[in-house]
C-alpha cells in the first residue's frame, strides 16, 4: 500500500521457509521426570523412532527448539522448569505429556508439593493425555505440532 | 591483481561449496549410520529418505535467536566458533583431490596442515573459557590436554612418510606412492594417525570435551542458532580433513584403476570417514587419565620405535 | 605454588545422565571429586499421604507409579503385604501368574539399568537394543492388562484377569530369543575392553558399609553378600522353581553390571519353569469383599524387586483406608552410599556410579 | 522364613539396646518409620541379621509436644538419610545426628506433611465416593 512494503515482503517471503524448515527439525529438549519419561525414551528408541521427523534430542536447553515435560512436576521442580524454560531461544514451543504434566493427575488431590499442571508455570503448545500416552499418542502429538509450526500460531 | 584476486576467490568459493557439500553428506550419513546401527530408520520424512533434512537444519539454525548469555566474556565467546571453524576450512588448501586438482601446491603443504588444523582447538578452549560454565570450562580444559598431548604422536606418526618421500608436499607424496601405498610400509603408522585424528576431531572414543553424559554438551553448552551450527560443522570438517589426510599419506591419494582420480580419493576417504562414524555407535568413552595414558605410554612410544625402525629401513635397504 | 581453589559443579536436577531428577553437588579440585553431595525430592509426590485418603484397592494404581521401570513388583509387593495383613489366601494359579509377570518385569527393569549403564560410559547403542528387547516384554504385559507402563494388575487375592490367550507361547518364544541376547550383550558392553577399564575398580563399595548403609539388591550382591529375598524368604511360590544368586567379588559397577546381567538368565530360567509347571484353577480368590477392611494392626512385609528389598509398612485402624503406608525403598538406601564412595574418583566415574545404583526417582522420592 | 520379633522400649533406652542388637549380629539396617499417633509419635525401627536370617522391629513411642530422640547414625550410616526423611515429614529432632536438614521437601517449607493435623491450602480434597 505505501512505500515500506518492500521490507515487509522478503520477511514474509522467508517466513514459510523458516516454518517449513523448523517443523522439519525440530531439536528436542527431553525434560522427562518421572514415568512418562520412559515411554518418551521408547518413542525415540528403535520401534516407534521419532528420529523420523527430524526430532533430536539435545541435553542444553540452549539448543532446542522444543521442551517436552513428561512428568510430575514439583514445588521444588518448579521453579528450574520455568528457568530452563527461559534458557531456550525463541521461537520455542513445550509439549505437556502425561496427566501429570497437564494437570496433576493422579496426584491431583490431597497432594500437598505437586503443580497441577505445568501450564501454571510455563505456557504449553500441545498437550498428550493418558497416564503415561501411548508411544504413538506421543508421535501424534509431535505431529499435531508440526502443523502448529507450520501454520503459524 | 585484480583478476588474480578474483581467482582466488572463486577458488575459495568454490572450495567452500565442496566443503560444505561433505559436511551435509557427512552430516546425514552419521545420522543414517547411527540409526540403522540402532536398527532405527533415521530422517525419513523431509524429502526423500529425509535427503533435505540438512538444509532444514540449517535453515532453522541460521534464523533462530542467538541467545548472549549473561557474564560472558563477550568477545571471545563471538568470536570462538569461527576460530574453531576457519582454521580447519583452511587446511583444505593443501589437500589434493585429484591430480591438478588443489588450490595451491604448498611446498610445506604438511607442515602447514599440521600447523592450521591444530589452531582449530583454540577456538573450543575460547568457548569454554568464556562461557562462565562450569561444564564448558571442564570440557575447554579437556580439549587443552587433548591437544597439547595428542599432536605429538600425530606428528611422529607423519614423519615416517616425509621420510620416505623427501618432501613435504602433498603432491609429491601422492606421487612417490605410484608402487605400492604407504599404508602397507608404515602400517603402525596409519594406526597411530588415525587414532590421534580421531582424537583431534573429539570423536568417540575420545570425544571428552563434548561428552555429552557428563558434560551436558561441554564447550559448546551455551551456544546457541548458527554459532553452535558453526561448532557442529567444524567437528565434520576436522574429521573429513583428517580422513583426506590420511588418504594422501597412507591410500595412495587420487590412484587407482579404472576409475577417474577424484573418485578414487573420494571414495578412500568416504570410506575412512564410515569407519569414524562407525565407531562413534559402537565404543564407550575413555575416561581422561586413561585418555592421557594412551597417549604418553602407549602412543608415543610406538611412534617414536616406528620412527626409529623407519630410518634403520631407509639406512640400509 | 599456586593457589587453587575447589571448584562446585551442580550436577543436575537436569541432566543427561541423572536417571531422573537427581542433584548431585560436586565439589572438584580439577576434575577429581572431594565431596559429593546428592539432593533428592525433586519428585516427591506425597504417595503416603495420599494413601491415607484413599481405600486399599485405590493404592494399587499409587504403586505403580512408585517404581515405574518394574510396576509390577510394586503391585506384587504392596497386594502381599495387604493379603498378610487381612489373612487373604491366593490361589495356586495366582501365584504363579505372579511370578511370571514379576520376573519378566525384573528383567525389563534390568534391561533398562543394564543399557542405561552402558550409556553413562558413551555406548549409546547398547542402551537402544536394550529398549528393542524391552518392547517384547512390554508387548506381553500389554496383551495381559493392556497397560504399556503402569499395569495395576494385581489385585487382593490373585490377579485382576486370567492369562490371555496365546499369552504362554509367546513367552516361550520371547524367552528363546532373549537368551541368545543375553550373550551378545555381555560381549558388546561387559567385555568390552574400554567399558571394563571404565567400570572396573570404579565405586567400590566394601561389605560391612553395605550392611550399615542398608544397601540391597544388586548393588548388595555385587559386595559379596549372598542375601536375596527370593531364597533367603520365599515368598509366593518361589521355593518351588530351581535358581541361583549371582554374587559379586569387588563391589564395583562393572560387578554390578555383572550381576545384574545374570540376574536376567535366572529370571528366564524361572519364568520357562513357571510356563512348565503352571497348574489350572482360579485366577482370583472370589472371597475378597470389594470394600476391604482389614483388623487393627501393623504388618511389614518385603520382596526382592529389581533395585532391591523393597517393602510395605502398614498401620491399620480397622476402617477401609489405611492408617499409614511407609514405602521401604530399595534405591532410596543404595543411593545414600554415593557420598561415601566418590571421593577421590574423577566426575566421570560419577555418572558410571549412579548409572549402577540404578536410581528410580518415584521410588526415592515417593 | 526368617523369625520375627517386636520389641517395644522406652525412649532413654534406645541408643543402648539398638548397640546391644548391632553386636549380636543385627548388621543390616532396613529402614525405619514414624506414624502419628494422635497423642504420641511411635517409632519403627527394623534390624535384620542376614547370617542367622532373622529380624527385629524395635517400637518406641515418643511424646507429640517433645519430639525428640537419640540419633542412630553412629551405629548404621543408613540411618542418615532416613532419619531425615522422618524429620522432614514428621518434625522429630533426632539428637546427634550430623546432618538434620529437610531431604524430600524444599528447605523453605513450613510444617511437617505427614502429620495428621497438618493444613495447607495447596491440597484440594478428594470428592469422596464411598
Amino acid at each position: 500500500m505505501d512505500i515500506e512494503l518492500p521490507n515487509n515482503i522478503i520477511l514474509t517471503k522467508l517466513e514459510p521457509f523458516f516454518r517449513w524448515a523448523l517443523s522439519h527439525s525440530i531439536y528436542m529438549f527431553p525434560f522427562g521426570t518421572a514415568c512418562c519419561g520412559m515411554e518418551l525414551i521408547a518413542v525415540n528408541a528403535a520401534r516407534y523412532d521419532l528420529m523420523r521427523f527430524g526430532v533430536i534430542p539435545r541435553s542444553t536447553p540452549r539448543q532446542a527448539d522444543l521442551m517436552t515435560v513428561a512428568g510430575t512436576i514439583t514445588e521444588k521442580m518448579a521453579p528450574l522448569v520455568k528457568r530452563l524454560y527461559e534458557q531456550m531461544a525463541t521461537p520455542k514451543y513445550v509439549i505437556a505429556i502425561g496427566s501429570c504434566a497437564i494437570s496433576g493427575g493422579p496426584y491431583h488431590y490431597d497432594t500437598y508439593s505437586v503443580v497441577k499442571g505445568v501450564d501454571k508455570i510455563i505456557q504449553v503448545d500441545v498437550y498428550i493425555p493418558g497416564c503415561p500416552p501411548r508411544p504413538e499418542a506421543i508421535i501424534h502429538g509431535f505431529m499435531e505440532l508440526q502443523e502448529k509450526v507450520r501454520k503459524g500460531k | 591483481m585484480l583478476l588474480s584476486l578474483i581467482f582466488i576467490i572463486i577458488q575459495a568459493l568454490i572450495v567452500f561449496a565442496i566443503v560444505g557439500a561433505a559436511v551435509a553428506v557427512t552430516l546425514y550419513s552419521e545420522i543414517k549410520v547411527a540409526s540403522h546401527v540402532q536398527s532405527k530408520l533415521g530422517y525419513m520424512r523431509t524429502g526423500w529418505h529425509g535427503s533435505l533434512q540438512g538444509i532444514a537444519d540449517m535453515i532453522k539454525l541460521l534464523l533462530k535467536e542467538e541467545i548472549l548469555p549473561g557474564k560472558i566474556d563477550k568477545l571471545i565467546f563471538l568470536i570462538a566458533p569461527y576460530v574453531a571453524f576457519l582454521p580447519v576450512f583452511l587446511s583444505f588448501i593443501a589437500i589434493p583431490l585429484g591430480p591438478g586438482l588443489i588450490v595451491k601446491d604448498l611446498n610445506i603443504g604438511i607442515l602447514y596442515f599440521l600447523a592450521i588444523s591444530s589452531v582449530g582447538a583454540i577456538g573450543i578452549i575460547m568457548a569454554g573459557w568464556s562461557s562462565y560454565n562450569k561444564y564448558s570450562l571442564i570440557g575447554g580444559l579437556r580439549s587443552t590436554a587433548q591437544v597439547i598431548s595428542y599432536e605429538i604422536p600425530h606428528l611422529l606418526s607423519i614423519l615416517p612418510v616425509i621420510m620416505l618421500t623427501g618432501s613435504l608436499s602433498t603432491v609429491s607424496i601422492v606421487n612417490a606412492q605410484e608402487k605400492v601405498w604407504y599404508i602397507f610400509l608404515q602400517p603402525l603408522g596409519f594406526l597411530i594417525y588415525f587414532i590421534s585424528t580421531l582424537a583431534e576431531c573429539n570423536r568417540t572414543p575420545f570425544d571428552l570435551p563434548e561428552a555429552e553424559s557428563e558434560l551436558v554438551s561441554g564447550y559448546h553448552t551455551e551456544y546457541s542458532g548458527m554459532r553452535f551450527g558453526l561448532f557442529f560443522m567444524a567437528e565434520y570438517t576436522h574429521v573429513i580433513a583428517g580422513c583426506a589426510m590420511a588418504t594422501i599419506l597412507f591410500l595412495g591419494g587420487w590412484r587407482g584403476v579404472f576409475l577417474p582420480p577424484f573418485f578414487w580419493f573420494l571414495l578412500k576417504t568416504s570410506f575412512l570417514v564410515f569407519i569414524v562414524l562407525l565407531l562413534r555407535w559402537t565404543l564407550p568413552r575413555f575416561r581422561m587419565d586413561q585418555h592421557m595414558y594412551l597417549n604418553w605410554y602407549i602412543l608415543l612410544p610406538l611412534s617414536l620405535f616406528n620412527l626409529i625402525i623407519t630410518g634403520l629401513g631407509i639406512l640400509l635397504f | 605454588m599456586i593457589k587453587t581453589e575447589e571448584l562446585y559443579l551442580n550436577v543436575g536436577p537436569q541432566h543427561p545422565s541423572t536417571h531422573g531428577v537427581l542433584r548431585v553437588i560436586v565439589k572438584l579440585d580439577g576434575e577429581r571429586i572431594v565431596e559429593a553431595k546428592p539432593d533428592i525430592g525433586y519428585l516427591h509426590r506425597n504417595f503416603e499421604k495420599i494413601c491415607e485418603s484413599r481405600t486399599y484397592t485405590q493404592v494399587i494404581p499409587f504403586t505403580d507409579r512408585l517404581d515405574y521401570p518394574s510396576s509390577m513388583v510394586n503391585n506384587l509387593a504392596y497386594s502381599m503385604t495387604v493379603e498378610k495383613l487381612a489373612g487373604i489366601t491366593v490361589p495356586k494359579r495366582a501365584e504363579y501368574i505372579r511370578v511370571i509377570v514379576a520376573e519378566l518385569n525384573r528383567i525389563a527393569s534390568h534391561l533398562l539399568s543394564f543399557g542405561a549403564s552402558g550409556m553413562d560410559a558413551g555406548a549409546f547403542t547398547i542402551f537402544l537394543y536394550c529398549f528393542r528387547e524391552r518392547e517384547f516384554i512390554v508387548d506381553l504385559f500389554e496383551m495381559l492388562c493392556g497397560a504399556r507402563l503402569t499395569y495395576n494388575y494385581l489385585r487382593f487375592g490373585g490377579v485382576s484377569q486370567d492369562l490371555p490367550e496365546g499369552f504362554i507361547e509367546k513367552t516361550k518364544e520371547f524367552c528363546n530369543y532373549f537368551k541368545p541376547k543375553i550373550d551378545e550383550y555381555e560381549d558388546f558392553l561387559l567385555n568390552n575392553y574400554i567399558y571394563s577399564q571404565r567400570a572396573k575398580n570404579v565405586g567400590i563399595l566394601k561389605k560391612e558399609n553395605a550392611l550399615s548403609y542398608g544397601a540391597s539388591g544388586p548393588v548388595l550382591r555385587a559386595c559379596g553378600v549372598k542375601y536375596d529375598l527370593r531364597k533367603d524368604e520365599p515368598y509366593s511360590v518361589y521355593n518351588e522353581f530351581d535358581f541361583d544368586i549371582p554374587v559379586g567379588k569387588n563391589g564395583d559397577c562393572w560387578d554390578r553390571a555383572k550381576v545384574r546381567l545374570e540376574e536376567m538368565r535366572q529370571s528366564v530360567r524361572i519364568i520357562e519353569q513357571a510356563l512348565e509347571t503352571i497348574p489350572d484353577g482360579e485366577y482370583l480368590n472370589s472371597q475378597v469383599p470389594r470394600l476391604l477392611k482389614p483388623p487393627v494392626g501393623d504388618v511389614y512385609h518385603h520382596i526382592e524387586s529389581p533395585r532391591g528389598e523393597l517393602g510395605f509398612y502398614i498401620v491399620s485402624d480397622g476402617s477401609s483406608r489405611p492408617y499409614r503406608i511407609k514405602a521401604r525403598s530399595p534405591a532410596f538406601s543404595n543411593l545414600s552410599i554415593i557420598p561415601l564412595i566418590s571421593p577421590g574418583l574423577l566426575i566421570a566415574d560419577l555418572i558410571i556410579i549412579i548409572g549402577s545404583l540404578d536410581p528410580c526417582f518415584g521410588e526415592i522420592d515417593r | 522364613m526368617g523369625e520375627e520379633r517386636i520389641v517395644e522400649i522406652k525412649t532413654e533406652e534406645l541408643l543402648k539396646i539398638a548397640e546391644e542388637f548391632k553386636n549380636k549380629g543385627y548388621t543390616y539396617f532396613s529402614f525405619m518409620t514414624a506414624v502419628d499417633e494422635k497423642e504420641k509419635f511411635s517409632l519403627c525401627y527394623r534390624l535384620s541379621s542376614l547370617e542367622n536370617k532373622n529380624s527385629i522391629t524395635i517400637k518406641v513411642k515418643i511424646p507429640r509436644d517433645n519430639p525428640v530422640i537419640d540419633s542412630l547414625t553412629s551405629l548404621w550410616a543408613g540411618a542418615n538419610w532416613q532419619e531425615r526423611e522422618v524429620y522432614d515429614l514428621f518434625g522429630i529432632i533426632f539428637e546427634g545426628h550430623p546432618d538434620l536438614r529437610r531431604i524430600l521437601l524444599p528447605e523453605y517449607w513450613e510444617g511437617h506433611p505427614l502429620r495428621k493435623d497438618y493444613q495447607d491450602e495447596r491440597i484440594t480434597k478428594r470428592p469422596d465416593f464411598y
